[in-house]
C-alpha cells in the first residue's frame, strides 16, 4: 500500500467527514486551535469565546491550545495525515507556509460580502492574502516596540530613548556597567532571535526577498550582522548569555534589571507592568531607526478555515475576532494591539500614552517577510548561524553565506 | 503398571543426530536403568518417553498404546526429576496433589491420597511446608511422593540422587527399591551412576554416543560386558585390560601375555583362530595363589587397604593391574606376588572392534 | 475429563493447542502483528518517502527523486556537524552513565545499612519526564536565576555567572551532564540486578588467591557483567540517538550547531521546514547508523548468545 | 595482619558511603531545590539576590497548575495510557517473551535481533505514517492509540528484559508440570509465570516509567485536552510565554509523585525480581 499526499489528503478529508467533532447541544460544534498559552492570553481568549457564544449560542466552540514551538508540526500532521481543526489562528510569518501546503480555504468572496471588512484598511490584509486570494480574517496585531528604563536612563544622563542605531548604539556604551552585571540591551539570540536579525538587516538596507527570489544584499547584510553581533563580541553591551537568550531570558534580564533596554512586542506589556512601574521605573519607545531604514514590525495576526464541514459557524467564529469589543478584550488582557482600525479609534487606546510608540509604529512598522519557507529559514538557519558568530564559530561573512545559501535552498 | 516398548526411536536436531534408533523392551513390572556418560543421549530418550521432547522417528507404546502423538499430560506418566522441581510457590500437600488437582480429582479424595503417599514416604509433617524449608532428602521425598500419588503406568526417575551427598543417596536408593517392590510399577530410571544402575535395575541399558552399548540384566552386564566401553564404564575399579595373544592347545585355548598365562576352556577350539585378543578381568577375580598355581605374575606396585578389602596395584609385564584381595593383605611393595584366575571370569575382546569375543 | 475440564472451554482448547507444534508461533503471532502494524508499515512508508521530494509548502514538486536528498547530505555541512555531534553527545554520556551507574551499583551492592534509601534516592532522576528534568536544569543552570551559578561562584570556582548553553563547548557538556543526570539511574539498576547474580564465592576465590580490588574488577565484576553491559548500553544508544526531547527544550541544537544532533536536526527539518523528503532521509541514515552499530556490537558482544 | 584487614574494610565502608552520599545529593539536589523553588513567590525566584531557603512560603503555585492547567485530567490520561501499554506489552510480550526462552527454533537470534532493529527507527519519521494509520483506524487522539504507539518500541524491550527472566525460571518445573496434567499453557500461566513474577514486575515498571515519560509521540498523536499526556501538557503551558518558574516546579514536584507511589509499592518485588537469579526450590 502506498500513499502519496493526494489520496491521503482525500481520505482523511472523508475520514473527518464521517466523524465529527461531538457537540451535542449546539448546532454545530467547531474547534479552533491557536497558541495562546500565558494566563493572559488564556483569559482574553476565553472573555472572547464567551461574548461570541453569548452572541451566537448555536456554534459551540471547541479550543485547544498547542504550544507555539510546536504549532507548525501539529499543523502540517494535520494537514498532511488528516485531522484538521475548523478553524486555526494563522499569524503572519506563517501564512504562506499554511497556505502553501493548502492549509487554508479561500474566503475571498466571504469577505467581500462582509459588512466588518471596511474596518480593516487594505495593509491588513495583505499579510493574509495570495495571489490576491483572501485566505484570513485579521484579528489582532504584534507591535514591535522597545522597552526602557527610565531610571537607568536618567542616571546615565541620557535625555531620551534612542531613535537610530547610532544613538543606539552610544546609549547602550552608557548604560553599560559590569561591575554592577548591568548591561544595556537584552539581546534575544535564543529560539526566536532571527526576527531582530533580520530586522537589522533590513535596517542596513538588505532586502531578504523580492519577487519570491533571495535577495540578499551581501554587503548591506554583513554590515549589519557585524553591527549587531559586535553589541555582543566587541561593545560587550550584552548579558554574555545571549547566545541561548529567549523570549524567558530576556524577560527575566530586564525584570531583574541587568538589561536597559529590550525589544519586543506589545504582548509583553503585561508582563513587565506587573515587576516594574509604568513611567517611573520603564517606558516604551518605538524601536530605532537603521541606517537604511526604519524597521519595525506590525504583524497581523488572523484566523482561517481549515475545512469545509462547519463552515458557516467557522465563519461566524473568524469574524467575530474582527469586532472591537473582541478586539479591546484581548488588548485588555494580553497587550494584542487590535487589527480593526474601527478599534483603534476606542477611547481606550486613544487615552493611555503607554500606547502612544505602538500607535506611531503602526504608521511606519512593516509587514513581516512573507514567503514559502519564512519559518524554516529563519528558525532553522537564521538563528544558528547568527548564534555562531556570536560563539565565534563563523565570522559574519560566513553567516550571511550561510544564510543566503539556506534561502535559496528554500525558495527552490 | 504397563509394559513399554521403544521401537527404532531416533532423535536429531538439525543435522546432528543424537539417537540411532533405539530398541528397547520393558516388561510389565520391569526397572529400566538407562545408564551412560553425560551427552549419551539417555535424558533425551527419558524426555521423549515422557513427551517433553518431540521424537524424530520411530514409535514409544505405553501399555502397548503407542504415545508418541499424546501430549505429556496424557501419557498417564509419572516424573522425578534431578532437582525434584518442586513448584516454589506452593506447600508441599499442593505440591504431591498438583497432578490430581490437575485432573479435576476432588478436594478430598485429592487429600487422601495425598496423606497416603506421605505416609508412605515418611514426610506426613512437611506437609504444610513450603519447598524452599525443606533439606536435600526430604524433597527428593517429596518429588517422589508427587509421582506415586497418581498411581501412573510408568514412572520416570532423571537422575533422581545425583544432588544428594553420599550418605543420603545410599538411603534414597534403597528407599527407591523398596518403592518399586511394594508398588510394582514398571520405572525408567536414568543415571550414570554404575552402583545405582546394579543395585535397581531389573534391566539395564548401556548408552554412548546415541546407541544403545548393551541391554540386559545387570548380572550379565557386569560379568559378560558387550564390549570394552561397557566393560571399563561398570564396576570401581575398574576391569583391567590387558592386550596378549590366544594360543590354541589341547582341549582349549590358553591366554599368553608378559606374565600372564591362562588356560580357558572353549566350545569348539577348533573354531578360533590364533590372534591378538585383550582380555578383561574384574579385580575380585584375581586371587592370591603360590607360585606354582599362579597364572598372573608380577609386582606390587601399590598396596591400599580400605578396609572391608585391599586394593593392591600391580605391574604384570608393562602393564598396571588391580587386584582387590582380602582386607589383611601382607604384601609388600617391590615383593613378586602371584594370583590364579577362574577362566569362566574372563572376558576377551577384539582389539580392533573392542567388541566381546565368544569363545 | 472432569468438571473443570468443561468448566473452561475456550481456555482448554487452548491449552490442547498449546501441546501442538504450532503454539510457538501462536505465542509470537501477537507481538509480531503489533510490531509490524505499528513499526513495519510507518516505517518502510518512512523509507519510501526518503526517496522523494516530499515538501508541505511545495506541493507542486512532489515526486520520486531518488537519491537526490542523500546527495544534498553529502554536501550539506549542518549534517555533518549533527552527525559528529550525535557521536560526541551519546558517546559521552553512555561512557558517564555507565561509569556513574557501575560506581553506584558497586557502592549499593555492598549492602551496607542504609542503602535501600540511598538506592531510592539515586533512583529518583530516571522517574522524571524529559520535560520535566529539561526544564529544571535549564533553571539550575540558568545565567541569571541558577542555583549552581551561585554556589560556583560562591565556592570560587567561577568569578562571575557563567552562561552554560552561550558557549558551544560548554553547552555541550552541560547538555551531556543532564542527560547523564537523567539516564545514570538506568545502568545502576540494570548492574546493580547483574552484580547481585555475581556467586559470592568467585570473590572468595579471587581474595585468597591474592586478587586487589582492581584485579577483583577487571577479572570477575566486567567479565561477568558483560551481557548486562552490553543489553544496557545498546538500549541506551537507540534511545539516545533517537530522541531529541531533552536538547529540544535545552538548546534546540544552540548555540551555533554546537548541540545540533540528528534526531533534532530531523525533527526540525520536518516540522519546521516541512521537507518531509530530507528529514526521511536523515532519519534513514540515522537508521542505517544505528543497525550497523548494533549488529557490530551484537557481533562482538554476543549478547544473543546464551 | 587482622587489625589492617579491619582497617581496610573500614576504609572501604567509608568510601562506599562519600560515594552514595555524593551521588545521592547529586541525584536528589536538584529535586530539592526544585521544590524549595515550587514553594518561593515569583518575585523571589526571580530576582537579583539569590534566595537558597525561601523567606516566605507559598502554596499558590500547586494551587495554580492544579487549577488552570488541568492537570488532574492530565495526571489521569498519563496513567491511562501508561496502564495500557503496561497491559498490552505484558499480554503481548509475555508470550513472545516465553517463546523465545522456551523454543529453539530457526531464526530466533535474527527475530530477536528483529525485534530490537525496529526500535530503531527514528521516531520523527515513524510518527507521521504512523498517524496516518492511527487516523485510518480512529485512533488518533485516543489514549488507546497513544498506548498502541508506545508499545511500538516498548514492547521489545519489555520482550528482552522478561526472556531473562523466563531463562532463569527452571525448565524442569515446567517439564513436572505438564507431566502431573498441565497443558504447555497451563504450565506457562500456572508455574512459569508466578515463577517469574518479580521479573515481570520489574520489566512492567521499567516500561511503565518510560510510557509516564514519553513526549514526542505524545506530542504529534494527541490534540485534545481528552488525551493529552502530562509531560505535554506541562510543556505545552510553557510555550512561547513562559510558565513562572515557581508553577513549573509545583507541576514538576506533583509529576514524580505518583511515580515514587508506585516504585514505593513494587519496590521490593522489582528489587527482587532483578536480583533474582535461578529460582531455587
Amino acid at each position: 500500500m502506498q500513499l502519496n499526499k493526494r489520496q491521503l489528503l482525500i481520505g482523511s478529508a472523508a475520514l473527518a467527514m464521517a466523524g465529527h467533532v461531538g457537540g451535542a447541544r449546539a448546532a454545530s460544534a467547531i474547534s479552533y486551535w491557536h497558541h495562546f498559552t500565558s494566563q493572559s492570553e488564556m483569559a482574553g481568549l476565553l472573555k472572547i469565546i464567551g461574548l461570541f457564544q453569548a452572541a451566537n449560542a448555536d456554534v459551540a466552540v471547541t479550543q485547544e491550545n498547542i504550544p507555539n514551538s510546536e504549532y507548525m508540526a501539529k499543523v502540517s500532521s494535520a494537514v498532511l495525515a488528516g485531522g484538521r481543526p475548523d478553524t486555526a489562528m494563522v499569524i503572519a510569518e506563517r501564512f504562506a507556509d499554511l497556505t502553501a501546503m493548502e492549509g487554508l480555504i479561500d474566503l475571498t468572496d466571504r469577505v467581500n460580502g462582509w459588512a466588518g471588512k471596511a474596518n480593516f484598511p487594505d495593509n491588513r490584509w495583505t499579510g493574509l492574502s495570495s495571489d490576491g486570494a483572501i485566505y484570513a480574517v485579521p484579528a489582532f496585531a504584534f507591535v514591535d516596540w522597545m522597552y526602557y528604563r527610565t531610571d537607568y536612563f536618567e542616571e546615565a544622563g541620557l535625555a531620551g530613548p534612542p531613535k537610530t542605531f547610532d544613538e543606539f548604539l552610544e546609549a547602550c556604551r552608557k548604560l553599560t556597567d559590569p561591575s554592577k552585571g548591568r548591561y544595556a540591551f537584552g539581546m534575544r539570540a535564543g529560539a526566536g532571535g532571527f526576527k531582530y536579525v533580520i530586522d537589522v538587516m533590513e535596517a542596513f538596507g538588505s532586502p531578504i526577498v523580492k519577487d519570491d527570489q533571495p535577495a540578499i544584499d551581501r554587503a548591506a547584510a554583513i554590515e549589519a550582522v557585524t553591527f549587531y553581533s559586535d553589541l555582543f563580541l566587541r561593545e560587550k553591551v550584552v548579558p554574555p548569555s545571549a547566545p541561548n537568550d529567549s523570549y524567558r531570558q530576556i524577560m527575566e534580564a530586564f525584570r531583574t534589571g541587568q538589561t536597559a533596554m529590550l525589544w519586543h512586542h506589545t504582548g509583553s506589556l503585561n508582563e513587565i507592568s506587573g515587576a516594574m512601574k509604568q513611567g517611573e521605573q520603564f517606558s516604551t519607545a518605538p524601536m530605532p531607526a537603521g541606517p537604511k531604514a526604519h524597521i519595525a514590525r506590525v504583524a497581523y495576526a488572523g484566523n482561517g478555515i481549515m475545512k469545509e464541514d462547519n463552515i458557516e459557524a467557522a465563519w461566524q467564529w473568524v469574524s467575530f475576532w474582527g469586532q472591537t469589543d473582541a478586539a479591546i478584550a484581548l488588548l485588555e488582557g494580553t497587550g494584542y494591539f487590535p487589527a480593526s482600525a474601527a478599534a483603534l479609534q476606542d477611547q481606550r487606546i486613544t487615552g493611555n500614552p503607554i500606547y502612544g510608540a505602538a500607535v506611531e509604529t503602526l504608521e511606519f512598522g512593516r509587514l513581516p517577510n512573507n514567503f514559502i519557507g519564512a519559518a524554516g529559514w529563519s528558525e532553522n538557519v537564521v538563528n544558528p548561524a547568527f548564534q555562531s558568530v556570536l560563539t565565534g564559530q563563523s565570522t559574519p561573512e560566513q553567516a550571511v553565506d550561510r544564510m543566503t545559501q539556506g534561502l535559496d535552498a528554500a525558495l527552490r | 503398571m504397563a509394559t513399554l516398548s521403544i521401537k527404532d526411536v531416533r532423535k536429531s536436531y538439525g543435522s546432528v543426530q543424537v539417537l540411532h534408533g533405539v530398541d528397547i523392551e520393558l516388561e510389565d513390572g520391569g526397572f529400566l536403568v538407562l545408564l551412560g556418560p553425560s551427552g549419551c543421549g539417555k535424558s533425551t530418550l527419558l524426555n521423549m518417553i515422557a513427551g517433553l521432547d518431540d521424537t524424530s522417528g520411530g514409535d514409544i507404546l505405553i501399555g502397548g498404546r503407542s504415545v508418541v502423538d499424546l501430549a505429556p499430560k496424557d501419557r498417564n506418566i509419572a516424573m522425578v526429576f534431578q532437582s525434584y522441581a518442586l513448584y516454589p510457590t506452593m506447600s508441599v500437600a499442593r505440591n504431591i496433589g498438583f497432578g490430581l488437582e490437575m485432573r479435576g480429582v476432588d478436594a478430598d479424595k485429592r487429600k487422601g491420597a495425598v496423606e497416603d503417599a506421605a505416609r508412605l514416604l515418611q514426610i506426613s509433617h512437611l506437609l504444610d511446608r513450603r519447598p524452599a524449608n525443606l533439606s536435600g532428602g526430604q524433597r527428593q521425598r517429596v518429588a517422589m511422593g508427587r509421582a506415586i500419588v497418581r498411581d501412573p503406568e510408568l514412572f520416570l526417575f532423571d537422575e533422581p540422587l545425583s544432588n544428594l551427598d553420599a550418605k543420603l543417596r545410599v538411603e534414597m536408593r534403597t528407599e527407591i527399591k523398596r518403592l518399586h517392590e511394594r508398588l510394582g510399577t514398571s520405572i525408567v530410571y536414568v543415571t550414570h551412576d554404575q552402583i545405582e544402575a546394579m543395585t535397581l535395575g531389573t534391566k539395564v541399558a548401556v548408552m554412548k554416543g546415541g546407541y544403545i552399548q548393551q541391554l540386559a540384566d545387570p548380572r550379565t552386564v557386569y560379568e559378560r560386558p558387550a564390549n570394552m566401553f561397557v566393560a571399563s564404564f561398570i564396576g570401581s575399579p575398574a576391569m583391567n585390560f590387558l592386550p596378549g595373544q590366544l594360543v590354541r592347545e589341547a582341549g582349549g585355548v590358553r591366554f599368553e601375555a608378559s606374565g600372564v598365562s591362562i588356560a580357558m576352556p572353549a566350545r569348539k577350539p577348533a573354531e578360533i583362530s590364533e590372534r591378538p585378543v585383550i582380555l578383561g578381568m574384574r579385580p575380585e577375580e584375581l586371587k592370591v595363589a603360590a607360585r606354582d598355581q599362579a597364572s598372573v605374575t608380577g609386582v606390587i606396585d601399590v598396596v591400599e587397604p580400605t578396609g572391608p578389602e585391599t586394593m593392591v596395584t600391580v605391574q604384570v609385564g608393562d602393564r598396571s593391574v588391580i587386584a582387590r584381595v582380602p582386607p589383611r593383605f601382607a604384601g609388600q611393595r617391590n615383593e613378586t606376588i602371584f594370583f590364579t584366575v577362574d577362566p569362566a571370569s574372563i572376558n576377551l575382546f577384539d582389539p580392533d572392534t573392542e567388541q566381546r569375543i565368544d569363545i | 475429563m472432569t468438571s473443570s475440564a468443561s468448566r473452561y472451554l475456550p481456555f482448554r482448547a487452548l491449552g490442547e493447542l498449546s501441546e501442538t507444534r504450532y503454539w510457538m508461533y501462536l505465542l509470537l503471532l501477537p507481538s509480531l502483528v503489533l510490531i509490524l502494524l505499528v513499526i513495519a508499515y510507518p516505517t518502510l512508508y518512512g523509507m519510501a518517502i526518503s526517496f522523494r521530494e516530499m515538501r508541505l509548502t511545495r506541493p507542486g514538486l512532489d515526486g520520486w527523486v531518488g537519491f537526490k536528498h542523500y546527495a544534498a547530505m553529502w554536501s550539506d555541512p549542518v549534517f555533518w556537524i549533527a552527525l559528529k555531534n550525535t557521536v560526541v553527545w551519546v558517546t559521552a554520556a553512555v561512557v558517564l552513565e555507565l561509569a556513574l551507574g557501575l560506581l553506584t551499583a558497586t557502592a549499593l551492592n555492598r549492602d551496607l545499612p542504609g542503602t535501600k534509601i540511598f538506592a531510592v534516592l539515586i533512583l529518583l532522576p530516571y522517574f522524571l519526564p524529559n520535560v520535566v528534568a529539561g526544564h529544571m536544569w535549564a533553571l539550575l543552570l540558568d545565567p541569571r536565576l541558577g542555583v549552581i551559578n551561585d554556589i560556583l561562584v560562591r565556592v570560587g570556582i567561577l568569578q562571575t555567572y557563567k552562561a552554560w548553553f552561550a558557549d558551544p563547548n560548554a553547552a555541550l557538556a552541560a547538555t551531556i551532564l543532564v542527560e547523564a543526570w537523567h539516564g545514570f539511574p538506568f545502568f545502576a539498576l540494570l548492574l546493580l540486578a547483574g552484580l547481585k547474580s555475581i556467586p559470592e564465592d568467585l570473590y572468595k576465590a579471587a581474595a585468597v588467591d591474592g586478587a586487589g580490588v582492581a584485579a577483583q574488577l577487571r577479572l570477575i565484576t566486567l567479565p561477568m557483567l558483560k551481557t548486562v553491559i552490553a543489553a544496557a548500553v545498546i538500549l541506551r544508544v537507540i534511545s539516545l540517538v533517537n530522541s531529541p526531547d531533552l536538547l529540544l527544550i535545552l538548546t534546540g541544537g544552540g548555540p551555533g550547531d554546537a548541540t545540533q544532533v540528528l534526531s533534532l536536526y530531523a525533527f526540525q527539518t520536518a516540522y519546521k521546514e516541512f521537507n518531509f523528503g530530507y528529514a526521511a532521509a536523515l532519519s534513514v541514515v540515522m537508521f542505517v547508523i544505528l543497525m550497523v552499530f548494533a549488529v557490530a556490537y551484537i557481533r562482538i558482544s554476543r549478547i544473543t548468545k546464551e | 595482619m587482622i587489625e589492617s584487614k579491619r582497617h581496610r574494610r573500614m576504609i572501604a565502608n567509608i568510601a562506599t558511603y562519600v560515594v552514595l552520599v555524593s551521588l545521592s545529593v547529586f541525584c536528589i539536589g536538584p529535586m530539592v531545590w526544585m521544590f524549595l523553588t515550587s514553594l518561593k513567590y515569583e518575585a523571589d525566584i526571580v530576582t537579583q539576590t539569590m534566595q537558597y531557603m525561601p523567606s516566605r512560603i507559598t502554596f499558590d503555585n500547586y494551587v495554580a497548575i492544579w487549577t488552570q492547567s488541568g492537570f488532574p485530567l492530565l495526571i489521569g490520561n498519563s496513567l491511562v495510557v501508561t496502564l495500557l501499554t503496561v497491559t498490552i506489552c505484558v499480554v503481548t510480550g509475555t508470550l513472545a517473551a516465553y517463546a523465545f526462552s522456551r523454543f529453539a527454533f530457526r531464526g530466533r537470534d535474527r527475530l530477536m535481533l528483529g525485534y530490537l532493529v525496529v526500535r530503531m527507527f527514528p521516531a520523527v519519521m515513524v510518527i507521521i505514517p504512523l498517524y496516518v494509520v492511527m487516523r485510518g483506524v480512529g485512533l488518533v487522539d485516543s489514549r488507546f492509540g497513544l498506548a498502541l504507539a508506545y508499545t511500538s518500541f516498548l514492547l521489545p524491550l519489555f520482550v528482552w528484559m522478561l526472556k531473562g527472566f523466563f531463562d532463569s525460571a527452571p525448565r524442569e518445573l515446567e517439564n513436572a508440570a505438564r507431566i502431573d496434567g498441565s497443558t504447555r499453557l497451563g504450565a506457562m500461566v500456572r508455574i512459569v509465570v508466578p515463577l517469574a513474577r518479580n521479573g515481570l514486575v520489574a520489566s512492567s515498571v521499567f516500561i511503565a516509567i518510560a510510557a509516564w515519560n514519553e513526549f514526542l509521540f505524545a506530542l504529534m498523536l494527541t490534540t485534545g485536552q481528552g488525551s493529552r499526556t502530562w509531560p505535554v501538557g506541562l510543556q505545552l503551558m510553557v510555550g512561547e510565554f513562559q510558565l513562572p518558574w515557581g508553577v513549573l516546579a509545583a507541576g514538576g514536584i506533583l509529576s514524580i509523585i505518583p511515580v515514587i507511589v508506585l516504585f514505593a509499592i513494587v519496590q521490593r518485588t522489582m528489587v527482587q525480581g532483578l536480583t533474582a537469579g535461578a529460582v531455587k526450590g
